[in-house]
């Protein structure tokens, strides 16, 4: 066990500076996203859901790779530090936020473009299954035993885990297809889309990820904070039990004459 | 003095006391392969079309197997954890490599009995037609199929066995993550069936995914066995 | 190294509530210790900590020479632990179940038979599968499988239990001859006379403390 | 003296227990209706099919019922006998009709939520179209079904709790006596969608089968749990 | 009518296996009767015959003026077995468990806490699940389930396995009350010890014969 100092603030200089821009960038978007990007000739106004579904999807990609790197970590380091522990529940955590808002969009998107709110299709099912990957690995989490235990059984599903999302980038690939294929992370370098739209795009990312590493930060201290109170509980129950024991050990006592 | 075993005489020990098992209680034989036969009669029933059921032939197969591979592993570590047998096996220290490997295998096999069985049925009950061409295909799909869903299968097995409510957590955890097996093999299938015009030769890039995965599981599951069934 | 047992301040908690709370026990090579105290004490958690299966979340244990804190592992197979529950394949007969364990430490099948011999489950009983047996017929194969195994630390949890007046003499008899040949023996117990008999030594569990 | 209650108090301090027991357990909320979710979700996968889903849509939510229905029964006898529970309650002479409609009626309370979770997905993952003119036709089929699967359910998941290796049964026994809600479910939610053309009024024959069904079984049931459940 | 248990020559088989051979045994009401014998004798199958769990295939076995030859269920309501299983749901708290039982017999809440409080598992304990509990504790909660059914037999198969000293002391004192006031009692044991101190006649079973 590491040793328990902490304090009961959450938020410091830099978490502000990570919120506050934050908070600018997803501002950009906002406006970027609404009024300035251009209206797709295809899908219209529809277009500017990209905004949403497109960074949440990357950045739930990035939270699960967090959550890998974490566990990794935790299962290498040799004090087995508990904040890699933290760190990957709670970037799970957001990741599973981010990839249901993925879904959430896309399916309002698809209702708009291809007339219905799901397809079988194989990035979506994949997403899907994704999805409910970590969903089982939160639920991994809350299965109970020690915080040694939690750490080193979830870290292992984590790894496991991880390895779904090549399948879910790349199914657009191997299935026939009805959604996008990779547009800008296609890897040939060519990108085809309008400036402005590219532009918002990027700071929708660079915005969302402000916005995972700010809960994520937050969420890890929260979490801290559960694992040390658990511990001053503890203090509490000891004593607790150090007083049952006082009187029992009277009654025991006299009674074995 | 205790002298451990290598991992290859525990797999073994555990497999045979595993078949065993099976062998003198009859469940899988008895009551899970009927099951799946009845699931197959089911989903004939629900889809109601011959032409479809020719076509899907070969995911209803693994659709099957997958429903009783849930059934067999909780089967499989029911009998271990009843009276405490597998937390036994863990205090005493044995290689839960080998432990894994040897449950692994154990699985390994009653899941290509019972698929040599639903493929029979397929072909009595979907009329399916199998093409000499496919079968060198349809034999290593099933091969490498049946080691990956062995694999993670057991491996979240022993996570889940042990502690009360945990046996129901099991389909959650396993169905997505062999949702890519399911895939896999049902594209190798069918092409191995030539169903829908396909070529015996689209099957085999699938069946290399179907190898990669079991190769992943089961060195994730001979590494992480300890881990995951320590309570 | 003649020191098998030594927990210092052991916290051991479930959900919360200290099972052990700030135990302290040292045991030396050759000791049979009784661990008596009332229900609920603690007696079965201090015996699964020490078989390495508990993780220590305070305090100091280390059993065998091994620190349970940093590696619960490696003790385990110098361990032997007779739980509440038996740890028996119930599909098996009697002798398959004990030949497992058998195979698992390399004993040998003269090894298999005298043990169920000294058990009384021999001949028509070995070939008898556990699910069909009576409680205490079940209770000595799980003895069985135990003594084949030759561990160092004894960890007995109400070996007693369900016993009869033969058995419970044969097993005290074989805790005896382990002692002799240099294993270490826990008991926790209620049959108080009859384990203070067999004890070297016996120390009371209460609310999760040991008290001498 | 014990004085023995009468069949309403009985059931009802059973289903009350049994109830108790998953709220606070939460096995069947966590783990089962995901569960069914991802059947459902598969099933989509296997068919691939946009228009032969809407069609069948009715038939996959009834088998995805059935699936749940099984781990459902398995759960609330393994809650009775994990410790002999159930027998106890045998050895008590509690009248064993109270202990069959206690348990069903807990089974039909989780059943229901299911099913509405189950319609819920249909429409949003299968494109399902609800009317207003099915409605009633809806419920009463989900009612009566439901009523019928769960006097089955529990009268075979009696028969079959307590003695080892007995769980794997109970797939094999229920399903081909529950294929006739299966078929009338699914012709009945057919009706209700109007899927393939089909008209509401051709629903209410196959709702009177439902409601035979469950007449009979629910009478079997409680003229015959305790013949049953003896050992 | 003052004979409550009465076996002739009863025969019980499990698989062809006469777990009870020929067995007689009378028990007047208000008797407290210890079965003795060695483990697999035909203790545990004597008392399941008795509380009409186990078809009797000859001789002939007549329970509270009941012929189990003929009807093996209408005489349950008023026997209470106690087994080697606990019987309990393990999703429950103690006080759920027991006012299941209560609830079903009618007892009042009064009874309940009193019962707990008797066999000390009230307060904390009393609303921990039954599968936190330690094996003894949930050995107490069986009994105090058993207590407020108000049997006229009662079947106790080892009763005191797993109690300490002071939930021994209480359940002696609770099947003296219970057999002052009419009750019946039939125990097996290998507490000998104990049990001979609380019967009042002690018969041995051997190799499914009862022996005086
Ligand atoms: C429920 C429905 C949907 C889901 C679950 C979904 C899921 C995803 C995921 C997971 C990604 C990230 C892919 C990657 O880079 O690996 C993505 C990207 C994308 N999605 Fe969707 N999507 C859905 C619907 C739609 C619709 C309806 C459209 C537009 C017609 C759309 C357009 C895009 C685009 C343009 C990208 C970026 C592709 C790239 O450049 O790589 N999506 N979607
Ligand atoms: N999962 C759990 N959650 C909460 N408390 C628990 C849990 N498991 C055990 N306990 C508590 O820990 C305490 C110690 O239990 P333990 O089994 O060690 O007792 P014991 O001394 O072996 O008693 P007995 O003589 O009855 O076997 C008990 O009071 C029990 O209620
Ligand atoms: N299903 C079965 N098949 C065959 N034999 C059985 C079966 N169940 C029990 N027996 C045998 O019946 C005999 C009587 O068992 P019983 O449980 O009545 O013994 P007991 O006197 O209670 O013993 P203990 O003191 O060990 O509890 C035992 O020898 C046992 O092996
Ligand atoms: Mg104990
Ligand atoms: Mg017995």
């Amino acid at each position: 066990m590491e040793a328990q100092t902490f304090t009961a603030r959450v938020a410091t200089p830099t978490t502000r500076l990570v919120g506050a821009m934050a908070l600018v960038s997803m501002a950009w978007v906002v406006i970027g996203g609404l009024f300035v990007t251009p209206r797709d000739v295809d899908q219209g106004d529809a277009v500017r859901i990209m905004y949403v579904h497109v960074p949440t999807a990357w950045v739930a990609y990035l939270a699960f790779i967090v959550t890998a790197v974490a566990s990794a970590c935790w299962l290498l380091s040799r004090k087995h530090s508990m904040g890699f522990d933290r760190v990957a529940g709670a970037s799970a955590e957001v990741g599973v936020v981010f990839m249901a808002m993925t879904l959430l969009s896309g399916s309002l998107w698809g209702r708009i473009t291809w007339g219905s709110y799901w397809a079988w299709d194989p990035r979506l099912t994949t997403t899907a299954f994704l999805l409910v990957t970590y969903i089982g690995y939160l639920a991994v989490r809350g299965l109970g035993g020690s915080l040694e235990q939690r750490a080193r059984r979830s870290a292992v599903i984590a790894l496991l885990a991880v390895l779904e999302i090549p399948l879910v980038h790349f199914s657009v690939l191997m299935w026939r297809s009805l959604h996008q294929k990779a547009s800008v992370l296609s890897g040939d370098g060519d990108i085809k889309m309008d400036g402005s739209m590219l532009t918002t795009l990027l700071v929708g990312v660079i915005g969302f990820t402000l916005t995972f590493t700010w809960l994520v930060l937050h969420r890890q201290r929260v979490l801290a904070m559960q694992d040390a109170m658990q511990m001053t509980q503890l203090d509490a129950a000891l004593r607790e039990r150090a007083n049952e024991s006082e009187n029992k050990s009277v009654i025991e006592s006299s009674r074995l004459k | 003095m205790s002298t451990q075993l290598s991992l290859g005489r525990i797999a073994r020990a555990v497999a045979a006391k595993d078949l065993r098992i099976e062998l003198r209680s009859r469940v899988v034989i008895n009551q899970i392969f009927p099951f799946a036969g009845l699931v197959m009669v089911m989903f004939a029933f629900a889809l109601d079309n011959d032409d479809v059921l020719t076509r899907v032939a070969g995911g209803l197969v693994w659709l099957a197997t997958l429903f009783s591979l849930i059934i067999i592993i909780q089967r499989s570590f029911a009998v271990d954890s009843a009276d405490g047998a597998l937390e036994a096996q863990r205090v005493a220290g044995l290689n839960p490599a080998g432990i894994f490997v040897g449950k692994a295998l154990a699985v390994m096999v009653q899941l290509v009995t019972l698929e040599i069985m639903l493929f029979f049925a397929a072909v009595v009950l979907y009329r399916v037609e199998l093409h000499s061409d496919g079968a060198v295909l349809l034999v290593t799909c099933v091969i490498s199929a049946t080691a990956g869903l062995s694999f993670v299968g057991t491996l979240y097995g022993g996570l889940t066995a042990g502690a009360r409510g945990r046996e129901t957590l099991l389909p959650l955890l396993m169905l997505p993550v062999v949702a890519p097996v399911l895939i896999g093999a049902t594209r190798a299938t069918e092409s191995a069936f030539m169903s829908g015009g396909a070529a015996v030769s689209d099957g085999w890039p699938w069946v290399g995914v179907l190898v990669v995965f079991a190769a992943v599981f089961g060195l994730g599951g001979i590494l992480s066995f300890g881990s995951l069934i320590e309570e | 190294m003649s020191i098998v047992v030594d927990l210092r301040d052991a916290v051991v908690v479930f959900n919360g509530f200290p099972a052990l709370a700030e135990a302290s026990i040292e045991v030396q090579r050759g000791e049979i210790v009784l661990l008596q105290g009332p229900n609920g004490a603690g007696k079965t958690t201090l015996l699964r900590a020490c078989a390495g299966l508990l993780p220590i979340v305070r305090g100091e244990a280390s059993v065998l020479g091994v620190d349970l804190c940093v590696d619960r592992q490696s003790v385990r197979p110098r361990v032997g632990l007779l739980g509440h529950a038996n740890g028996l394949f119930a599909d098996l007969t009697i002798r398959e179940n004990v030949l497992f364990w058998a195979q698992m430490v390399g004993a040998s099948e003269a090894e298999v038979v005298s043990t169920l011999q000294r058990f009384g489950i021999d001949g028509r009983l070995a070939e008898q599968k556990v699910m069909q047996l009576s409680a205490g017929q079940k209770r000595r194969c799980a003895l069985a499988c135990l003594v084949v195994r030759r561990a160092e630390l004894w960890l007995l949890d109400e070996p007693h239990a369900g016993l009869d007046a033969s058995a419970r003499d044969e097993i005290d008899a074989i805790i005896r001859e382990a002692c002799a040949a240099g294993a270490t023996v826990l008991i926790a117990s209620h049959e108080l006379e009859r384990a203070r008999g067999l004890a070297t030594r016996s120390v009371s569990v209460i609310a999760g403390r040991v008290v001498s």
